[in-house]
């Protein structure tokens, strides 16, 4: 809900209130018989220190998801984890306090100045980023629910090409983009519309959401970690802070002795092989392109942004307001359906269409600006994906890829070099 | 497992995948969600031959207030009550007199002498028709809600609804008496008022007709508060009321006729002084769902007036 | 056991448990899709059946009909509720088994396998993905492009309608609408609370100046009276009652001292700096302040000095998240407020508009759009009846608005045929109506206050306008530096009746009292000249320019200039100096009056100066 | 010793940018807990705002849903004929099921004494269809009304109830103060 929506309400709300508390003044009537008025119940919701706790457990889940990928290189302690925290997070904590829900609320509250985020989801945001940038993505492998229940799943992996590895990586960036877009327009939050393991989580969902669910961990079953590499948003964050870690899994403790026994381990194609040495240096057509696609990164970012901001036609029907105005003014039959309820309750809420189309408006202008920024940042990852294509970088042994790598220790496990 | 097949089936998936998401993103819109499963039927009241219904709206006059109070009409003069003042007007809409209110008054009568007699939460004052303080009546208790004023002779009775009682006052503001409608005789509780909605008038022949909301009914009392006559028809269809503490408002016609406006399912009709439905005034569509049952005044000709609290205009019906 | 057995044992397993989840699973199906084509809770045989009751209300075999099919439907959903519960855990059970079972089998059968040798060099693998990155990419933005022209944006025709009455039933054509119009000849009654004049022992007070305004002839009472109950006699706005600068209160002090405290009867710190002027109402006074990051709207206790509230104003549907650029000596809190005894209202250079109660309760607040000023929006406010009128003019063009002043809502709007403008609306009987006259360039220009329609206007001022317009014995005066002087006789065929452009001023506005019309310019010059002629009969010089107005009360003038010296001066052809007492400290405000009482706000402190 | 430049200046490449996205990871955090109150959200109804249009029955992430009706008894008439209880027309005040509006038997009612009734929730079998709630407020004080229990809401991040809201009546409140019973509940005006 935009602000100005807000505003407007709290000030019918107000009226309303008033109108209300004359009524609540009245007297009731005077029993003689003694007769004792019940109050209502009111349970309380889960109490603050109870979501400090949540916190607490996730600091410690990171920490040791990190000691065991990196110090005591132990696959089978992040095994154990990882089932914890689906147990933990996943079925105890019912998938509802979760880092990658957390954009929104970041997001929402930077748009929002009435929005104030708990500390509990900015913790949940916060932390895994920052463990990321020392660590690599051992939130992945051990404190993320939704990567534990498909990791657990993953029973005959098989490789994807990486033409197709990288371009479905597209699909996490918008999906990364158009939350955040949802988010700070006070659209709504997609990201937890279509978390798909909220439903398995919750043991209680709609039902076409708990399909969604087994359909992922189906597809899971063979692409590994499907939600994890193609969909989730949060990752892309994740990739970036990983890329530039401090620290990081390595698949043998000491010298590589290239036995190729880590390649078929990792399910997730995310081991980077040694450049070849026979391979020719790039020629000039590298070059070439190398220039190119660094000439085109401000044409995708420009090309990007244009587009999102025009897009905002179909893109800020998402927003209630806007959708209800245009179906108000496209069909103006619809306000004779009295089964048509966001239409009556419109009506009956005493607003005039003009107040609803100038709030539709400025929500439409967010989505403009907002616009601007989605499609330029979809674009600039574009670009950057596209030169990361010609850059080469000389590597002599089998590594992770630290952006790509979830730091489970499958090939750590599969590493005859035990010291 | 051969690999076509795998990927055969995880083309699927996706698609499954696709079609979930798409089509729950577009399901959520106004236009694509279904009715309420649980609404609560009242089609069966709501429907009322048209036939039934002799008057039409004529005129609106909107009100430049917050919270309109009640209205009275006298002597080709509107009168209006709303947030702190007390406002007449003539028909054309011209104001002749507009004086403020210590506090809001809900209700107001006027007397033959223009005298405007005023309904505060917990006491009574009396303007003159020029706009000027005679009195204003010892305050009553906590409890005391005023809701309705009444006119005989030389009594003005005032309905307390926070008190289940009516009060009985002289013209020149002195407390006489109360009585709660309370007898001896089994079953007879007296006033039933759940909610502020509690009203009386004074028909021509001087009877003092005071609604028990509670019980549904039109109760005629003697001045010393004992129970005469009693008109009751409870009953959901258009001859009856329903709901709790209807009618909200009534006025008496210069013929005796009872002038009715409900809440609940908002509607204003008139009843014979011998308690059989007369005609139909004004039916649910005029009004707002779920609004608040409109304040009703009559002038000699039988003219209605309505105040619309909830989109803060007098409604004028004439009879066709 | 060896791992064959394993093997066999992991694989039935799994095999069980796929086969119990996969009959919960349809078996859970079956029971949503049940539920979904018939909810038990709302049997239509049911509503059938109740319908008939209620057509044979006796019908005891009916009523026990209708009481064991409800008894078997709410059986029937809380059954089926119990279902979904209990196949969901049994579902999540089979599921765990067959999960460990499968990664049990395939991890015992998996034998560490030779790594395929790489089918594809590198180089090529990369091409490969450099053309698909461009394929899904420009797939991406193209089909969004696409669909950006195959979607139309509904609202971008849409006209808003007015007042439209969006809720309700259309309203129907042969309904007539009246308004109820509070006529200015309306009897106002103060029924209850007696006025403080009349506690104060004045009680024909009111109706003397009145009756004498009528007359028209006594000096300083050009103003008309009789608008909306008291407003008229209280200092409600700037420049006094109609924006006129003349004051009917009395026994206003010539002599005072803010730095020795003579005759300063309280001296109130103002928490913030603004550059509007205090408005009285019986014993509570109003100014506000604001800088980039508040505006704050004030009440005194006029009587004490003692801050009654303060009320930030905030949260407005519309309001700019960062204020207007605006320059220094402006500021974002120049218009002076108005408040007609039943709320306060004030304007700011944000394009925000509030109401306050007179207890400092929020009664509405809207943003009337951000105003193009490039030194910040300085018009002030002016009420007539239920009128909340405000001079708009923009460098998007000027417009006059009329707010209903207690719901905020426009009334009416008049676009003007000006630019921008700093100067504020007055008030003026004219011909025995109401007007509101504007200055502004090119025109200054009456309006009727009921409908907002044009009664005249004169093409005669030009440049940044900033001096109100003045109204005196049937003339209407405008002036600004670096155009002219004007008397303006409304309506008449030739209406420029004298002009002059000797002494010009640029912040402060003319006032006429007394036949005779003064000016006060910024480089410190205050002149006098005759109303009907345009005679200059003198000039006197002060130390400093002038910003505040200077403004006529007790048959006296009252200047004060930016120094913080007031120039007090007789109503005469010959100047007459009464005093020149001293506020210690600079000073932009105009002054405010009531009986006995000259309220000045200096850049700190606000001071209420009377006789002791 | 020229290897060692060479690593140490991607080294250096590599901890600038690391630096950079620590202060910009710090800075979001720093922004958005400018924005924060410390205090936890949940999401509630707000009664004066609802239109009872039986959403929060359908539209629940859990079945039944975890709104209910509760009674606010200060309010409450205590009336025979309850607009809450019975069907519009009902053909005589009694319990039968006949006469009953809640489709699951969730209200109670208990005589108190003439002619007070007393009108009880069993939360049970409340499946919160608010078609009691539209009764009362409808015809009679509205003490019935609907409300989030917080025993059984999972406070999603984005109620689903809350997104199709037709009323948007359903907003995040502090975790301190999770209902809006009608009554006790009056929201602070803006002073």
């Amino acid at each position: 809900m935009s602000k100005r929506v807000k505003i407007v309400l709290f000030g019918i709300l107000i009226i309303l209130v008033q109108v209300a508390a004359a009524q609540q003044r009245f007297p009731k009537p005077e029993f003689e018989t003694g007769y004792v008025q019940p109050s209502p119940t009111t349970p309380e919701p889960r109490g603050l220190a109870v979501e400090y706790m949540d916190v607490l457990v996730l600091l410690a889940v990171l920490s040791l998801a990190t000691w065991f990928a990196l110090r005591s290189r132990s696959r089978r302690g992040i095994l154990w984890l990882s089932v914890f925290t689906l147990i933990y997070f996943g079925f105890y904590r019912k998938g509802c306090i979760c880092s990658i829900g957390a954009i929104q609320n970041v997001a929402l509250s930077l748009s929002d100045a009435a929005y104030n985020i708990s500390i509990t989801a900015l913790a949940f945001f916060l932390l895994p980023l920052l463990y990321a940038l020392f660590f690599g993505r051992t939130f992945c492998a051990g404190a993320c629910p939704l990567g534990a229940i498909q990791d657990l799943l993953i029973i005959h992996p098989i490789s994807l090409p990486p033409w197709l590895r990288k371009s479905a990586g597209i699909i996490p960036v918008v999906y990364l983009g158009l939350a955040i877009l949802f988010a700070a327009t006070g659209t709504e939050f997609i990201i937890c519309r279509y978390d798909p393991f909220v439903g398995i989580f919750r043991l209680d969902a709609p039902y076409h959401m708990v399909v969604l669910g087994v359909a992922f961990l189906l597809l899971g079953m063979f692409v590994s970690r499907p939600y994890c590499r193609f969909f989730c948003p949060y990752g892309v964050l994740l990739n970036w802070m990983s890329r530039f870690s401090k620290w990081h899994l390595s698949i043998t403790p000491s010298d590589c002795i290239k036995c190729k026994l880590c390649t078929s381990s990792c399910p997730f194609d995310a081991i980077d092989h040694p450049t070849e040495e026979s391979a020719p240096p790039p020629g000039r057509t590298y070059y070439r392109r190398f220039i190119l696609y660094s000439l085109l990164i401000p044409v995708w970012v420009l090309v990007g942004g244009f587009i999102a901001s025009k897009s905002y036609t179909y893109l800020s029907r998402a927003h209630q307001d806007v959708y209800l105005s245009e179906l108000l003014i496209h069909h103006p039959e619809l306000v004779n359906d009295p089964d048509n309820l966001d239409i009556q309750a419109f009506l009956s809420s005493g607003k005039t269409l003009d107040t609803l189309v100038e709030d539709a408006r400025v929500v439409q202008q967010k989505f403009r600006t907002g616009g601007w920024f989605m499609g330029g940042f979809i674009g600039l990852v574009i670009g950057i994906t596209l030169l990361n294509q010609v850059v080469f970088r000389k590597r002599k042994d089998y590594q992770p890829n630290r952006g790509d790598c979830f730091s489970c220790g499958r090939c750590m496990d599969y590493c005859p070099v035990k010291n | 497992m051969k690999k076509s097949v795998i990927y055969i089936f995880l083309s699927l998936i996706v698609i499954i995948i696709l079609i979930i998401v798409i089509g729950d993103f577009r399901s959520t819109r106004p236009d694509r969600m279904s009715g309420n499963p649980y609404k609560l039927n009242l089609d069966r009241i709501k429907s009322v031959d048209p036939n039934l219904v002799t008057y039409q709206e004529t005129k609106n006059y909107r009100i430049n207030a917050r919270q309109a109070g009640g209205i009275a009409v006298a002597g080709e003069k509107i009168y209006l009550a709303a947030d702190t003042f007390l406002q007449v007007f003539d028909y054309a809409g011209r104001q002749i007199l507009k004086i403020t209110l210590p506090e809001p008054a809900g209700c107001l009568e006027v007397s033959k002498q223009g005298d405007i007699i005023v309904g505060h939460r917990n006491a009574v004052a009396l303007y003159s028709a020029a706009g000027e303080m005679k009195w204003r009546s010892e305050p009553l208790d906590e409890r005391a809600v005023i809701t309705a004023l009444a006119l005989k002779d030389g009594t003005i009775f005032a309905a307390d609804a926070g008190n289940r009682a009516v009060h009985l006052y002289t013209a020149e503001g002195k407390y006489v008496d109360s009585f709660e409608g309370k007898t001896s005789i089994e079953g007879n509780h007296g006033f039933i008022v759940p909610s502020p909605y509690f009203d009386l008038g004074v028909n021509p022949d001087g009877e003092l007709w005071v609604v028990n909301p509670g019980k549904l009914a039109l109760e005629n009392y003697t001045d010393e508060g004992n129970l005469r006559s009693y008109l009751e028809n409870i009953s959901p269809e258009i001859d009856g009321f329903s709901g709790c503490c209807n009618p909200a408002h009534i006025a008496i016609m210069a013929d005796g006729s009872f002038l009715t406006s409900e809440k609940g399912v908002v509607r204003i009709k008139i009843y014979e002084p011998s308690g059989e439905l007369s005609t139909v005034v004004a039916l649910p569509d005029k009004f707002m769902e779920d609004g608040e049952a409109p304040d009703v005044a009559v002038d000699e000709e039988g003219i209605v007036y309505a105040l619309d609290y909830d989109r803060n205009m007098i409604r004028i019906f004439e009879p066709k | 056991m060896n791992e064959d057995q394993i093997l066999k044992i992991s694989a039935n397993a799994a095999i069980v448990a796929f086969v119990f989840s996969f009959i919960v699973a349809i078996l859970l199906m079956l029971n949503y899709y049940q539920l979904k084509a018939n909810d038990p809770l709302e049997l239509e045989s049911m509503e059938l059946l109740v319908e008939r009751l209620k057509d044979e209300p006796n019908n005891e075999e009916l009523k026990s009909e209708i009481r064991s099919l409800d008894l078997l439907a709410r059986k029937a959903f809380f059954t089926s509720q119990w279902q979904v519960k209990t196949g969901r855990y049994l579902l999540l059970l089979g599921s765990v088994i067959w999960i460990f079972a499968m990664r049990y089998y395939f991890t015992a059968r998996s034998r560490i396998e030779e790594p395929d040798a790489a089918q594809v060099s590198e180089a090529t693998a990369r091409t490969f993905s450099q053309r698909w990155i461009m394929i899904a990419g420009g797939t991406i933005l193209l089909l969004a492009f696409l669909a950006s022209f195959a979607v139309n944006d509904h609202l971008k025709p849409y006209q808003a309608s007015g007042e439209g009455e969006g809720a309700g039933p259309a309203a129907d054509e042969s309904i007539e609408v009246i308004a109820i119009t509070e006529s200015p000849d309306t009897v106002q009654g103060e029924a209850y609370t007696p006025s403080e004049s009349q506690l104060d022992g004045e009680p024909a007070g009111d109706d003397e100046l009145a009756a004498q305004t009528v007359e028209g002839e006594s000096v300083g009472l050009t103003a008309p009276a009789g608008l909306s109950g008291l407003a008229g006699t209280h200092h409600n706005g700037f420049r006094g009652p109609f924006g006129n600068g003349v004051s009917q209160h009395k026994n206003i002090p010539v002599d005072w001292d803010g730095m020795t405290g003579k005759n300063i009867r309280w001296k109130a710190e103002i928490p913030m700096q603004g550059y509007n002027s205090p408005v009285l109402w019986e014993d509570k006074l109003f100014l506000t302040s604001g800088d980039n990051s508040v505006r704050m709207v004030y009440c005194f206790d006029s009587g004490t000095g003692k801050l009654l509230w303060q009320q930030e104003v905030r949260d407005i549907p519309g309001s700019p998240a960062t204020p207007p650029r605006v320059t220094e000596d402006t500021g974002l809190s120049a218009p002076t407020v108005a408040t007609d005894g039943t709320r306060v209202y004030a304007i700011f250079a944000t394009g925000d508009i509030i109401a306050f109660t007179m207890t400092g309760k929020r009664v509405w607040a809207r943003n009337l759009g951000v105003p193009d000023n490039h030194y910040g929006h300085s018009s002030s406010l002016i009420i007539w009846n239920n009128h909340l009128l405000v001079q708009y003019d923009s460098n998007k063009g000027g417009k006059l608005l009329s707010l209903d002043t207690s719901t905020g809502n426009t009334r009416w709007e008049t676009s003007r045929q000006t630019g921008i403008s700093w100067a504020s609306p007055i008030l003026a009987e004219i011909g025995g109506n109401h007007q509101v006259i504007l200055s502004a360039d090119p025109l200054v220009a009456g309006y009727d206050p009921e409908t907002g329609k044009e009664l005249w206007s004169v093409d005669c001022m030009m440049g940044e306008v900033g001096p109100s317009p003045a109204f005196g014995e049937g003339l209407v005066y405008a002036a600004n530096e670096y155009a002219r002087l004007v008397a303006i006789r409304p309506g008449a065929a030739d209406p420029v009746v004298w002009e002059n452009d000797e002494y010009l001023p640029e912040i402060a506005s003319p006032v006429v009292s007394g036949g005779l019309i003064f000016i006060a310019t910024s480089y410190g010059v205050l002149v006098c000249y005759d109303a009907a002629s345009g005679e200059k009969y003198w000039e006197e010089e002060a130390q400093q320019g002038f910003s505040a107005s200077p403004l006529v009360a007790d048959g006296k003038l009252y200047a004060m200039d930016t120094g913080g010296i007031m120039h007090i001066f007789s109503l005469s052809k010959e100047m007459k100096k009464l005093g020149t007492p001293t506020l210690g400290e600079r000073a932009y405000a105009s002054p405010a009056f009531s009986d006995g009482t000259i309220y000045l706000r200096g850049e700190k402190y606000l001071y209420c100066i009377g006789n002791e | 010793m020229k290897k060692n430049k060479r690593f140490n200046r991607r080294d250096f490449i590599q901890s600038s940018i690391r630096a950079s996205l620590v202060v910009s990871v710090g800075g979001i955090g720093g922004l958005a807990l400018k924005n924060s109150t410390g205090r936890d959200w949940v999401w509630q109804i707000d009664p004066f705002e609802c239109n009872q249009c039986g959403r929060c029955a359908t539209e629940c992430v859990r079945n039944p849903s975890a709104v209910k009706c509760v009674h606010a008894y200060d309010i409450c008439g205590y009336c025979d004929l309850c607009g809450g209880y019975f069907i519009p027309g009902a053909v005589k005040l009694d319990t039968g099921a006949e006469n009953q509006l809640c489709p699951t038997a969730a209200l109670i009612r208990k005589f108190i004494e003439e002619p007070y009734f007393e009108y009880e929730i069993d939360e049970d079998l409340c499946i919160g269809c608010a078609k009691c709630v539209k009764g009362c407020t409808s015809f009679g004080n509205g003490s019935l009304h609907l409300q989030i229990r917080h025993d059984l809401c999972r406070n999603c991040n984005e109620c689903s109830i809350a997104r199709v809201c037709p009323s948007k009546a359903i907003k995040r409140v502090p975790s301190d103060t999770p209902y809006m019973i009608k009554g006790s509940f009056t929201k602070t005006t803006d002073t």
